[in-house]
């Protein structure tokens, strides 16, 4: 009787145990060798003194963390949040509306859409890039087609703005397919139901379709966010290095002053900065 | 890569015995040079030259990214690198560079004398220079008002030229117009004058179209920009109406060397590589094609340099020039003044 | 159902924003000249250069490898991870770790790997790369499929148990069949990023094989000819060709099905 | 007031609705009925908004409704699979609808409180619809379309997923919406009782197509074709040939007594019908009645049915006896009927 | 062969099921019957095994269930909410659980293509769930679970959504498997009449407790409970006190003819129970009965139920008349019933 109890809930734990072991044992082993690792060896070097030429020497010390609090540091990664918010913000307008009507062509149409949003990401980032300088430089087609209107040439490039757009040319398809799939698994019929009950298209995309679709908003913001965020190619092209992100200092400490542990240094204020922005995120999910 | 005993460079370190008469058909190469840099057929003419069985070129954008590569792992895979001089300095003294084994690059004979005269290597210990060259001001004749012959000129901008200048922005050359303006060295290592060059490139900042570092003659080209900061190599002097000068405040010499890793398995195909780039021949092409000098006196001979060219500046001018050493320690001072020119708005 | 008409201005502008650029870039690699600029008149000279091009090439090639090779790996494991995620524990901590590599900015994961492959002294190649890009393209894979199954109808899954199917038989009969969408629109997206990643690459790669991004970043850099221009058209060719290569078949498919 | 004019839907090769006209008045209680499948949730569909027909007209008070979007129509239509929102509290579900209409808050309130108090569901006001049984639900559904006192309301299965007595009482609610609040309802059911008692006409569907339309006795006892008098309620059917008086030629039987329905000519194929009610099982020895043996008796609460097994007949003929049933599987009987209690109709096959 | 023992379940505050104890014989059709929310679809997710009881055991055969993963257990379950695959054809829906067995393709084919001509959808064979109307997955459902033949066959309102003819060929077809073969049934319905005809042993439950479980006809008319007199069909229920003879005082009607069902104390708080179809409606002259005047008269199809209101009575009583019913509302009647058809059991409140 005794053991026939203490018996009874062990299998099904053990079947569980092996469903969680066979799903989730090979992406979590390539997750710390690959992850975990390599984040704890970065976050031990920021205790540690560069060596003369580059290198770690491993004698502990704060100073990675004096200079970080420096307000030239704190202003870069400001910017940056700044300018990545923005962008996420963007996309975010014109990619959900996007990703609503793709979810609701007819399916021959949808796959088609869809392969639309991300065939430009199959060329290339830089050349993409590069397409942006060609369209906006002060020779550029815009300017020129300006010209002959008799308007400009205005300077269209190295500016913030152009960081912007070139960060929303580059990450709005991963703000796009997230919501798309998001979208597409509602129950139609959910959306009849808010129609039949008086409410506007509107209102049921407000009432409805947007909150049921949280997850996806939640997942494209962060596709769209952290690339531009960390990003320090488009700021150099697009921006002319004038407007620098948390990424250029980044790989400045790594490649060019050879300082691996106040990069380190900094690639962890950067990570912090996601952290408390991600438990705000998901604080507000809550609420919502 | 993280070694941290690294002071004592491998040169005091014993060279490692090699073989003059090595089979050189065991051995291959991966070679790591900028794009352009060298002739595209090297890679088979070397092969089918020095019997090796494979010469594979790689490429890098920067001396930082080539460094990134090297300093990474213990083996970076790479043989031969090519890296500018003060990088090549900073290799060696992190002890990841094989000496050079002078008596397997005959050709070194070739080089001008000066050329093993260079502050951040004297005597070729471990680099063996390939292309040098100075800093300087690279403008558009028909756009300018006057001629630019002072760093003043880029730093303060007149009005016909507000917005249409770029400066370069890899550490050392953004600093280096501020400092020879104010009649600093370019290897300054001194708090005060630091400060004071980045006050001075503060104020410039609000002038420039952009800064940068590659594609400035691009820009001088479609007349975005009247007046560039440039390597004389890249200011594209065969143009029409495009001009470089050295301001009278004075520049820096610069060199791109070619190195040998320690890590090379494959060192006396590497040093073969060397002394064969060092043939006139070869060596020409690079002035012939990418209009930098290089320091090969007999190849400098050959080479028919074209109109506009500044292939004519002979060794002592640019000797006039100041050599850009590896600063060690301080040289975060410079990563520190560039990120807080490019980071103010 | 009607929908408003003005959901259809943001939804084109999307496209134009989207191609705009690429128009350029197509137009502009048939150019006879050779400014990235102005247009002066039909040539195809720029593919005959391109023809000749080994670099860009191998590039292409290495790049293909990299793209298949991770995008296989994280396909498998961030399906299977998003899965046991959902349905097999309920932590938030692991939760948070497979989203991870997606959530770090790109230069964060690249100066982790660069310090790890230093730190085991790794002799870089094709392979790193290869892992590096896994490791990202599975937390997007995981991800974009997870967003299928949080609030997915798990009576399904029960009916399928019921049946008498086991775990595996119910993932890949039901399970998986309904998260198709999520993980095709997963592979897509990894297989996408991996293609044009720039950055980890950049800090990964090992000297001798670059990717086709590497690649371009160097040319690009000094100048560019429309030698890009063209390489970005046949790009999007071949890409055209396959969509809708993969659609005819998906199509022959169904219909056989049908009967 | 509602008048849907010969519309038509194909799914493909399905038919689900052919030309189908219906009028329906204001403040009636209308039903539909018919087997699974015969278009009745399509009909409501395109009523509501949600399909369009491929031809045909419907109107509301003579206005043309197909050019109107969903949201406009001032119908409330409660589906079939419920389709309540997932994120929403029963009470904001409930509530949605009235939020539309941007009624003062202490009104939605009031009103909400009231429905699911009607509707039995106070106590769960706070939960979401993944956290209720299956008829709770359904409860919330039909809260959600009623709160809202609609011009017409259109329910699809309201109460399938009810039990017997939430059933009565939610049917004793629209009874009592029908009549104070003048709403007309158009109801499908599967339950032929709920529709006897709660509709003022019913409309019989098969396979897209309207075959009766009538008060619920006239379609019980006065069922005009084969097919209703099948359909609605049990029946036993006998085939034969009409005599032109009250009476059926059987090959089987002979003559069997029953009411034409219409005029019919003599020898035509036709059809009696008669009730289970209306059989009357007698003695064997009784000389009147068709002989047979009982094979089975289910008892169904107040009533239990006898199945009596006629030689010659292809189906048993069904017999409805009050109270658990006295006879026993085995036992020889008679049954008969009365010529007024069954209807004789024309068999068009 | 089922055995249920002590299980207690809660969501919450919520109990859905509190201490039930259940067993259940090998080839047994059994009805669970009960208010919607009472825990019905609970227990059955219990059996099937996905849910884990609180506490309790589930013996099958006398083995343990509980410690079976859900897919080793020898017990299909239909799903109230149908749960069909929707990226399958109606055939892949059916054919799934034989492929698990590893049946041969042939056989499958076979089986599945017989259980569709049974369940009406041999046409939709081919279709996806999305594309067929509410019945019409139901009876897929239905298929799926039974085409399997498992020892155990658990139903949660499997007829709901269906009509009175293909329920009743369904219900004919679940009696034939129960005695070709010999399946085991559990079946929820909130149905009484289905309940009543086709179950052999029916459980009343209310709020996660079992009230009585017992044959039907013993149910319909012994009810042990007031709770169970008042849930299983209609029923007019009267208060007063126990007499300890065949009577109930009532303080409003003097006393009351009725049956103790057992032995009762005197002036105990006691109930009377009597079906709608035991009253009789008198003329209101006669000398038995309570007065009354007619309020409603519904029509049933087959039977109508008349309301009539008795001065002093909370409720209406209700009588049910064969036939269209001749009385018309505001008639004055009397309604009486004899003794034996009345049942007096004790009041619990
Ligand atoms: N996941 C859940 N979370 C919270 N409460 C639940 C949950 N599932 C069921 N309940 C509650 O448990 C009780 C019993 O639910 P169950 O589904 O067993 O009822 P049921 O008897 O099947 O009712 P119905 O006939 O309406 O389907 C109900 O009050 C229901 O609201
Ligand atoms: N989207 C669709 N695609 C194809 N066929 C459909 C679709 N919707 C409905 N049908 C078919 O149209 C017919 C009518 O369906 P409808 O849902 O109107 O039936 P119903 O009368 O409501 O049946 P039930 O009582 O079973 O709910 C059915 O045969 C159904 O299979
Ligand atoms: N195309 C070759 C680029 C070489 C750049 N050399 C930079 C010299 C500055 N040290
Ligand atoms: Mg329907
Ligand atoms: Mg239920």
């Amino acid at each position: 009787m005794k053991s026939e109890a203490k018996a009874r809930p062990a299998p099904r734990v053990r079947g569980r145990r092996l469903g969680a072991f066979v799903f989730l044992s090979p992406g979590l082993t390539y997750l710390v060798v690959l992850l975990l690792v390599p984040l704890g060896l970065v976050l031990s070097y920021t205790v540690f003194q560069r060596g003369r030429f580059g290198g770690v020497v491993y004698e502990f010390t704060t100073e990675n963390f004096t200079r970080l609090i420096d307000p030239l540091y704190l202003g870069v990664v400001g910017n940056s949040l700044r300018i990545a918010a923005l962008t996420t913000l963007i996309a975010l307008l014109i990619g959900y509306p996007t990703a609503y009507l793709i979810a609701q062509l007819p399916s021959k149409w949808k796959t088609l859409a869809l392969v639309a949003v991300v065939l430009p990401f199959w060329t290339n980032f830089i050349i993409r890039v590069y397409a942006w300088i060609m369209l906006l430089s002060g020779p550029g087609l815009v300017n020129s087609a300006l010209g002959k209107l008799g308007l400009g040439p205005y300077e269209l490039l190295y500016h913030e703005g152009t960081i912007v757009t070139g960060l929303l040319y580059s990450y709005l398809p991963l703000m796009v397919l997230p919501l798309y799939s998001a979208i597409e698994r509602l129950d139609p019929q959910l959306r009849e139901a808010s129609a039949n009950l008086g409410a506007s298209a509107f209102t049921t995309f407000r009432k409805v379709t947007l909150p049921l679709s949280v997850p996806g908003v939640m997942t494209g913001c962060l596709f769209v966010f952290v690339p531009s965020f960390g990003n320090f190619v488009i700021p150099e092209m697009l921006g002319g290095s004038k407007t620098i992100m948390v990424g250029n200092l980044i790989r400045d400490q790594f490649l060019k002053a050879r300082d691996w542990p106040f990069g380190s240094t900094l690639a962890l204020a950067l990570i912090a900065v996601l952290v408390v922005l991600l438990i705000v995120q998901a604080w507000a999910a809550r609420r919502a | 890569g993280e070694s941290s005993n690294s002071s004592d460079g491998a040169t005091a370190a014993a060279a490692e015995q090699l073989k003059p008469n090595a089979d050189l058909s065991k051995q291959s190469l991966q070679v790591t040079v900028w794009d352009g840099y060298t002739p595209k057929e090297l890679p088979e003419k070397a092969k089918e030259k020095l019997k090796v069985s494979e010469v594979k070129v790689g490429l890098h954008a920067t001396n930082e990214e080539a460094m990134a590569k090297l300093t990474a792992s213990g083996d970076s895979g790479i043989d031969v690198a090519f890296v500018s001089g003060q990088y090549a300095q900073a290799l060696n003294e992190q002890g990841l560079l094989e000496p050079i084994h002078a008596e397997l690059v005959p050709n070194l004979a070739n080089l001008f004398p000066e050329a093993s005269q260079l502050s951040y290597d004297k005597g070729n210990k471990y680099s063996v220079p390939y292309t040098w060259g100075t800093t300087g001001i690279c403008y558009r004749s028909d756009l300018v008002k006057s001629v630019p012959t002072s760093w003043n000129d880029l730093l303060k901008p007149p009005a016909w030229a507000d917005k249409k200048v770029t400066m370069m922005t890899t550490e050392r050359w953004l600093a280096l117009p501020a400092l020879k303006s104010l009649g600093f060295s370019v290897n300054t290592d001194k708090d005060e004058e630091i400060a004071k060059a980045k006050e001075l490139l503060l104020e410039a900042k609000p002038h420039l179209l952009a800064y940068d570092d590659t594609t400035f003659g691009e820009k001088l080209k479609s007349g975005e920009a009247v007046m560039v900061e440039a390597w004389d190599g890249w200011c594209p002097t065969t143009e029409k109406n495009i001009k470089f000068a050295v301001p009278k405040e004075g520049s820096d010499l610069w060199v791109d060397t070619m190195v040998i890793m320690k890590s090379s398995k494959n060192k006396e195909a590497a040093h073969a590589l060397i002394n064969y780039i060092l043939d006139p021949e070869i060596h020409s092409w690079a002035a012939e094609n990418i209009n930098y000098k290089v320091p090969n006196k007999a190849a400098m001979e050959r080479v028919k340099a074209p109109e506009g060219s500044l292939l004519g500046v002979k060794p002592a001018e640019l000797l006039a020039g100041e050599s850009i050493i590896d600063l060690g320690q301080a040289s975060t001072k410079y990563t520190r003044l560039s990120s807080e020119v490019t980071a103010q708005s | 159902m009607r929908r408003s008409k003005l959901l259809y201005v943001p939804f084109w502008a999307t496209y134009v924003f989207l191609y705009l650029p690429i128009v350029v870039l197509v137009v502009m690699s048939f150019n006879s000249g050779d400014s990235a600029y102005t247009y002066e008149g039909f040539s195809l000279k720029w593919y005959g250069e391109l023809a000749g091009d080994e670099r860009i090439r191998t590039g292409l090639v290495n790049t293909l490898i990299v793209a298949a090779g991770s995008t296989v790996i994280a396909t498998v494991l961030g399906t299977l991870l998003a899965v046991g995620l959902a349905r097999f524990t309920r932590s938030k901590t692991l939760d948070a770790l497979a989203l991870m590599p997606a959530v770090l900015p790109d230069l964060v994961l690249a100066i982790g790997l660069l310090v790890f492959y230093s730190a085991i002294q790794l002799t870089l190649g094709l392979y790193s790369v290869t892992l590096a890009h896994a490791l990202f393209s599975m937390a997007f894979v995981a991800a974009v499929v997870r967003t299928r199954l949080t609030g997915a109808d798990t009576s399904l899954e029960e009916a399928s148990r019921d049946l008498g199917a086991g775990p595996v038989v119910t993932f890949m009969k039901v399970t998986l069949p309904q998260l198709t969408p999520g993980i095709i629109a997963g592979a897509l997206l990894a297989f996408t990023l991996s293609l044009d990643e720039f950055v980890i690459a950049f800090f990964t790669i090992g000297n001798a094989e670059p990717t086709l991004p590497i690649v371009i970043y160097s040319m690009v850099r000094f100048g560019v000819t429309p030698k890009i221009n063209a390489l970005a058209a046949i790009l999007l060719l071949v890409s055209f060709t396959a969509v809708i290569a993969g659609q005819r078949m998906t199509r022959i498919g169904e219909s056989r099905a049908q009967d | 007031m509602l008048k849907i004019d010969g519309v038509t839907r194909s799914f493909g090769s399905v038919t689900a609705l052919d030309d189908v006209s219906l009028q329906i008045e204001q403040g009636e209680f209308f039903a539909l009925l018919g087997p699974s499948g015969c278009g009745k949730t399509t009909l409501l569909r395109i009523i509501a908004g949600f399909e369009t027909p491929d031809s045909g007209r419907v109107t509301l008070d003579g206005e043309d409704l197909l050019s109107k979007s969903p949201n406009r129509r001032p119908i409330s239509l409660m589906f079939q699979s419920y389709a309540l929102f997932p994120h929403m509290t029963v009470a904001k579900n409930v509530a949605y609808g009235l939020e539309r209409e941007r009624l003062p808050r202490q009104e939605i309130k009031q009103r909400v409180g009231e429905v699911l108090e009607t509707v039995g569901l106070s106590a769960h006001a706070g939960r979401k619809p993944a956290q209720l049984s299956g008829g709770q639900r359904q409860r919330v559904a039909l809260a959600r379309s009623i709160v809202k006192r609609p011009r017409l309301l259109l329910l699809d299965e309201p109460l399938s997923a009810l039990d017997k007595k939430v059933r009565a009482d939610m049917q004793l609610e629209l009874k009592r919406l029908q009549h104070e609040v003048g709403i007309t309802f158009v109801v499908v059911t599967h339950d032929q009782e709920e529709a006897m008692s709660l509709a003022d006409r019913i409309a019989v569907f098969d396979t897209g197509r309207v075959r009766q339309v009538d008060a619920p006795v006239t379609l019980y006892e006065r069922p005009r074709t084969p097919f209703v008098a099948d359909f609605v309620g049990a029946n036993n059917l006998f085939r034969g040939l009409s005599t032109g008086l009250d009476a059926l030629r059987s090959e089987e039987f002979g003559m069997l007594a029953g009411t034409p329905l219409e005029e019919l000519e003599a020898d035509q194929p036709a059809l009696l019908a008669v009730r289970p009610e209306r059989v009357e099982l007698a003695d064997e020895s009784s000389v009147r009645g068709m002989a047979g043996s009982v094979v089975d008796v289910s008892f169904y609460g107040g009533v239990s049915h006898v199945s009596v097994e006629v030689p010659g007949h292809p189906k048993p003929v069904l017999a409805a006896v009050q109270g658990a049933g006295t006879v026993r599987p085995g036992a020889k009987v008679k049954v008969r009927w009365n010529a007024e209690d069954a209807v004789i109709m024309a068999d068009p096959q």
